[in-house]
């Protein structure tokens, strides 16, 4: 009998050891499935999946790169020689043209003959660039060259300034105007927050009575709970309409107005975070300025807040973090135009929204899919990085002066 | 006497900015419940939407949010406590618990919508859940967990050592010593970060855009497998995205209301709960 | 130099003070004695109530040192010997007043200066102030050095009264009128030993504060 | 010149200091003792008004200084702590430079200009007998000090504003003995100039370094004469039981 229970002590000893490492199991999953898929994009073809580009043998080109191929059937690029090519006039070419150009009977049954009509077009056409599927791609026809796909680079990535999943015959996946756009609303969003939230931290450690104390902390915590859609709701129905009418803009759903929310929705942080830091300044140390005729303001501005500037600069970083990884306020109000940023008043697009926005769309395991697994991997590295920085700042004990 | 000016000054702005900082909360709460209250009714809350969302209730979107709560409670809440009570009473300190306290702490830092892709590749694709309530409920208890671990820790370390010490000499063993003495004992803490959690799982978004919710789904689930409508993801689709917007404000209105009213209601319980202890233990 | 130790120096100086007063009133009885002069010995015997007056005022800065400034070690030794000291050189002061009571009270005719030579009062004289003045050198220079030396003075001077009280036993025996004098004469002579064991005591207690050594009642030779 | 008149403090409901009257004369040093929570540390900081900082609690009876109540509505509390300043129980330097931490009080109040505070420095490090250890590394942080040069450098700072009047509070109980023994040395030369107040858990160092001594037991002022008389013959059964150590 005794020994059963000294067992079953055991197992549940050994659970309980279990179960203390799950969080870490959790992170390690989420790591694995994360880069796992994100990684992959980089063994897409830098063309859409199953379709080649093909085009005139004569033509001296020999490889496109996505950004000129998706300008090129965009029409800003009406010249081989803007991409290296001979001085000749480009004819895009997508497949569905050919339907036009044929009838049916023409193609053959099953379509068999639809090869050989393309490459009778390609040939036609010394300046064409068709974009056609593989399966119905001429092959071993002297007169079409098919350009050979690449994998999408690391620097196509990470250097790219379009994010144009969707575009056919060449989606860009390019992170700048999304990183740039999430850095922009969040880094404006704590300078809105940082001053307000900062006063309202030093009102509540140093100024209010007992009385406005309660009042006032359990509305910092409220404001903590409101689930971040609804903020979006609220920015959607009322912030954007006033952006929009006090600031005279086109639309209201600009990037200034995924700060302001932002800015809202960091607060508690700030205000928790930088309050709780300046509340351990030791009391001997405001007694000490007091004593030397200093007023209640400039003990706190010349002996407080420098006490606290490490608990305010990790407030500062969680406030960062947290506006880092917002998602669906931001979806909401932000206009998501995926554009290089270039002022406070236009739409941007920031990764959380975008990976909100379009995994839906995006079917699983194409390069679209792994390419919002990647945002979500750099999410998470971003956010791993501040938590981090700010766990090692708020530790920092204030040893040194000056 | 300029710093006394100085200090009237700034000690000015900061009772505004307090005062700000309220107005800003009863401005969002204020609009919502007066814009919300007039289509909440018995008959909003318990029928399913009609007319392309312009029309009905929110029925399904409450039911899901109910699954999804009790099904991602279920899975972290113990596996939270768990975890809470060997990283206090167990762990030695060394550079495993320190590893996965950082782990912890990350985990709580993880941005949602990351969670959300996380739950999606795993649950939902990997192991061939689909879109469906264990899938979701699997992602926000994960998304959870850390809130459960660090209020378990927290309610454990706040009881003194001495009932240990006091327990385990009289001959008890430790893991007696922690169900009969240490767990009673936090247990009110325990609950409030509870409750914490719930009102966090029944606000979330982004985790479940991809694992579980539903756009349109008028019935309610008959198993674990189904896929639901949620409160928040409901607000978000007839906010952004329904068939005609306009006719359907005064339903997100009260959508939002409903789901405010959830989230604050849980945060203030555990408020209560928690000076309602709080003051209870120290008294003691 | 701390608060503390100038406190200590000052009570020092005290004593040093009452020393001297204590050794000018031992020379006067001497030369009061051998000259017979009543008003020197009144003045000795008037000056006796500045000595009390130092030994109460010694006494209680001792008291106050050791409450306020609670010494330790060689401090503590210090004012502890200092306490001695002091009260031991008032018994000195009065031995000496004696001294000149004894020439106030005239009723006692000169011995025969034969006598007093053999008796050697005038060495006897000569060694006590000079023991009383090197035990102020020893602990002014906190130098235990001439202990022996005036120890071995206090021998002498005990053998001396052990030498004297033959000599006036013999010396009555011859001449009976002579007897209150003679008496008289012995107890002077008695005085002049004590003071001599006194000095004694002060040396003792030098030793015990600068050395720590305790010599009292033949604690050394116990020791041996 | 210090005056207390019926002073009576209440934290609260709590009645702290009960009916206290005493005066303190100008250049002398004037030790409080007691045991723990006796209020004589209360009595201290009322006479800077430090007391001022802590909610619910008020005081009745007159206190003066030079003749003026300093619980007057006319008083400026910042400008009586300039004239009243404070040594704490811990070094508590701020986290700046040791020549930032003395100009601090110069600076708060706008007293002089650059040349003016950095002569006042150097005479306050001197008159706190901390100038020759840290003339050299005026620049660097008060924390890189020990505990007794920290303790030196608060009080410094506190002299570096001209006060009249040296509150200290058990300026001495986080130090080791030879760091004690210079403060006690620093109070006894300041005193030419400084009128001092301490409270101190330390017995002997009140009695070291005071001329007057001040029993405080539960809040009520037992006996308050000469340190002398106090530590060899006190009037009060409870203050001989307590400076003994029969206190119980």
């Amino acid at each position: 009998m005794r020994r059963l229970k000294r067992i079953a002590e055991r197992m549940v000893e050994g659970l309980l050891t279990l179960s203390g490492g799950v969080t870490s199991l959790a992170i390690l999953l989420i790591i694995i499935f994360l880069f796992k898929e994100g990684l992959g994009l980089f063994n897409s073809p830098n063309v859409e999946k199953g379709y080649s580009l093909c085009v005139n043998s004569s033509n001296e080109i020999v490889r496109l790169n996505p950004l000129q191929i998706k300008n090129i059937f965009d029409y800003e690029v009406s010249n081989w020689q803007e991409v290296g090519g001979a001085d000749e006039e480009i004819m895009p070419f997508r497949f569905d043209e050919i339907f036009s150009q044929y009838s049916d009977e023409e193609l053959g049954e099953d379509y068999a003959l639809l090869p050989q009509r393309l490459s009778e077009v390609i040939a036609k056409h010394p300046n064409i660039i068709a974009f056609l599927p593989q399966k119905y791609t001429p092959k071993d026809e002297a007169s079409v060259k098919v350009l050979p796909t690449k994998n999408i680079s690391f620097a196509d990535f990470f250097g790219g300034k379009e994010w144009l999943p969707t575009a056919t015959p060449s989606p860009l996946y390019g992170l700048l105007p999304l990183l740039l756009g999430t850095l922009w609303v969040s880094i404006f969003a704590i300078l809105i927050a940082l001053p307000l939230g900062l006063g309202v931290a030093i009102y509540l450690s140093e100024l209010a009575t007992e009385h406005a104390g309660k009042f006032l902390k359990p509305a910092i915590e409220l404001l903590a709970g409101i689930p971040s859609v609804v903020y979006g709701f609220f920015g959607l129905v009322v912030l954007v309409p006033l952006v929009q009418r006090s600031l005279n803009l086109p639309v209201g759903e600009t990037a200034f107005t995924g700060s302001l929310i932002l800015a809202i929705m960091a607060l508690p942080t700030i205000i928790t975070v930088a309050e709780d830091a300046m509340r351990n300044t030791p009391r001997a140390m405001r007694e000490a300025s007091l004593a030397l005729g200093a007023t209640h303001w400039q003990t706190i501005y010349k002996v407080v807040v420098p006490y606290a500037s490490s608990g305010i600069s990790a407030a500062v970083v969680l406030g960062v973090g947290r506006a880092i990884g917002e998602t669906m306020a931001v979806l909401m109000v932000t206009g998501n135009a995926a554009a290089m940023p270039r002022s406070l008043f236009e739409s941007v697009r920031t990764i959380p929204a975008t990976i909100a926005a379009e995994l839906g769309e995006a079917p699983a395991g194409g390069a679209h899919y792994q390419s919002l697994f990647l945002l979500g991997c750099i999410l998470f590295v971003i956010t791993m990085m501040v938590s981090i920085s700010a766990e090692v700042i708020s530790k920092r004990q204030y040893s040194k002066g000056v | 006497m300029n710093k006394k000016t100085s200090q009237k000054v700034a000690f000015l702005t900061f009772r505004l900015l307090g005062l700000l900082v309220v107005g800003i909360l009863f401005w969002i709460l204020g609009f919502i419940v007066y814009n919300g209250i007039g289509i909440i009714s018995w008959e909003f809350l318990t029928t399913a939407p009609k007319e392309g969302m312009t029309a009905g209730g929110i029925l399904p979107a409450i039911v899901g949010t109910l699954c999804l709560v009790v099904g991602s409670v279920i899975f972290a809440f113990p596996l939270g406590v768990m975890s809470g009570i060997y990283m206090v009473e167990y762990a030695k300190n060394g550079w495993v618990v320190k590893l996965i306290r950082v782990m912890t702490n990350n985990l709580g830092s993880i941005p949602s919508v990351v969670f959300g892709l996380f739950g999606m590749a795993l649950f939902v694709n990997t192991l061939g859940f689909g879109d469906s309530i264990i899938a979701g409920s699997l992602t926000l208890g994960l998304l959870v967990l850390p809130l459960i671990i660090r209020t378990t820790e927290e309610a454990l370390k706040a009881i003194p050592s001495s009932f240990r010490t006091g327990s385990l000499a009289l001959g008890a063993t430790k893991l007696q010593t922690i169900r009969r003495v240490v767990l009673p004992m936090a247990f009110p803490n325990i609950i409030t970060g509870l409750i914490l959690s719930v009102g966090r799982i029944s606000g979330e978004t982004a985790p479940i855009l991809f694992t579980v919710a539903a756009y349109f789904l008028p019935k309610l689930p008959h198993s674990i497998f189904d896929q639901v409508m949620a409160l928040p993801y409901h607000l978000y689709v007839i906010a952004t995205s329904g068939t005609d917007i306009e006719a359907s404000r005064p339903i997100a209105y009260g959508t939002a209301l409903v789901l405010i009213a959830i989230v604050l209601f849980m945060n203030t319980l555990a408020g209560m709960l928690r000076r309602y202890f709080g003051k209870k233990v120290k008294t003691n | 130099m701390k608060h503390t130790e100038r406190e200590l120096q000052s009570l020092k100086e005290e004593v040093s003070q009452m020393w001297k007063l204590v050794l000018s009133q031992l020379e006067k009885a001497k030369q009061s004695y051998f000259s017979g002069d009543i008003e020197l010995a009144r003045e000795i015997a008037s000056r006796e109530k500045r000595v009390d007056a130092f030994e109460l005022k010694i006494d209680s800065d001792c008291e106050n040192y050791i409450a306020l400034f609670s010494p330790v070690a060689v401090d503590l030794r210090l004012v502890l010997s200092l306490m001695k000291i002091s009260s031991t050189l008032e018994r000195i002061g009065d031995f000496s007043e004696g001294i000149a009571r004894h020439v106030i009270e005239e009723d006692c005719n000169r011995m025969p200066p034969q006598m007093l030579e053999d008796l050697q009062l005038d060495r006897m004289f000569d060694m006590l102030t000079g023991m009383l003045s090197d035990s102020f050198v020893a602990l002014e220079s906190e130098n235990t050095k001439l202990a022996g030396r005036i120890l071995a003075k206090d021998k002498e001077i005990d053998a001396m009264y052990c030498n004297s009280i033959a000599l006036i036993d013999r010396f009555l025996s011859e001449n009976p009128s002579f007897i209150h004098c003679g008496l008289k004469t012995l107890l002077l002579i008695r005085k002049l030993e004590r003071i001599g064991d006194h000095c004694g005591n002060i040396v003792e207690e030098i030793v015990f504060y600068v050395d720590a050594k305790v010599l009292k009642h033949g604690a050394k030779q116990n020791k041996e | 010149m210090i005056e207390a008149k019926n002073v009576n403090f209440y934290y609260g409901n709590f009645h702290a200091l009960k009916n206290i009257s005493m005066q303190m004369e100008a250049n002398t040093v004037t030790a409080f003792i007691g045991p723990s929570g006796c209020g004589k540390s209360t009595f201290l900081r009322i006479l800077n008004r430090m007391n001022d900082l802590i909610d619910d609690t008020h005081l009745a009876g007159e206190c003066l200084i030079d003749g003026q109540n300093i619980y007057d509505k006319s008083v400026q509390v910042d400008e009586l702590r300039k004239k009243v300043g404070m040594v704490f129980q811990k070094p508590n330097p701020f986290p700046k430079s040791i020549f930032e931490n003395v100009a601090y009080g110069l600076r708060v109040n706008s007293m002089g200009d650059k040349s003016f505070i950095a002569g006042r420095v150097e005479e306050s490090l001197r008159g706190a007998a901390l100038w020759e250890e840290v003339k050299d590394k005026l620049k660097k942080s008060a924390f890189e000090l020990s505990g007794g040069q920290q303790q030196r450098l608060c009080i410094a700072r506190a002299l570096a504003i001209s006060p009249s009047i040296l509150l200290m509070d058990e300026p001495a109980s986080a130090l080791d003995p030879i760091s004690t023994s210079k403060i006690e040395e620093l109070m006894y030369a300041l005193k030419q100039k400084y009128t001092i107040v301490i409270v101190t858990h330390n017995m002997q160092q009140a009695a070291r370094v005071s001329d007057k001594t001040g029993f405080f037991m539960l809040g009520e002022l037992v006996e308050y004469c000469d340190t002398k008389k106090m530590f060899l013959n006190p009037d009060k059964a409870q203050t001989q039981n307590y400076i003994t150590g029969k206190f119980g």
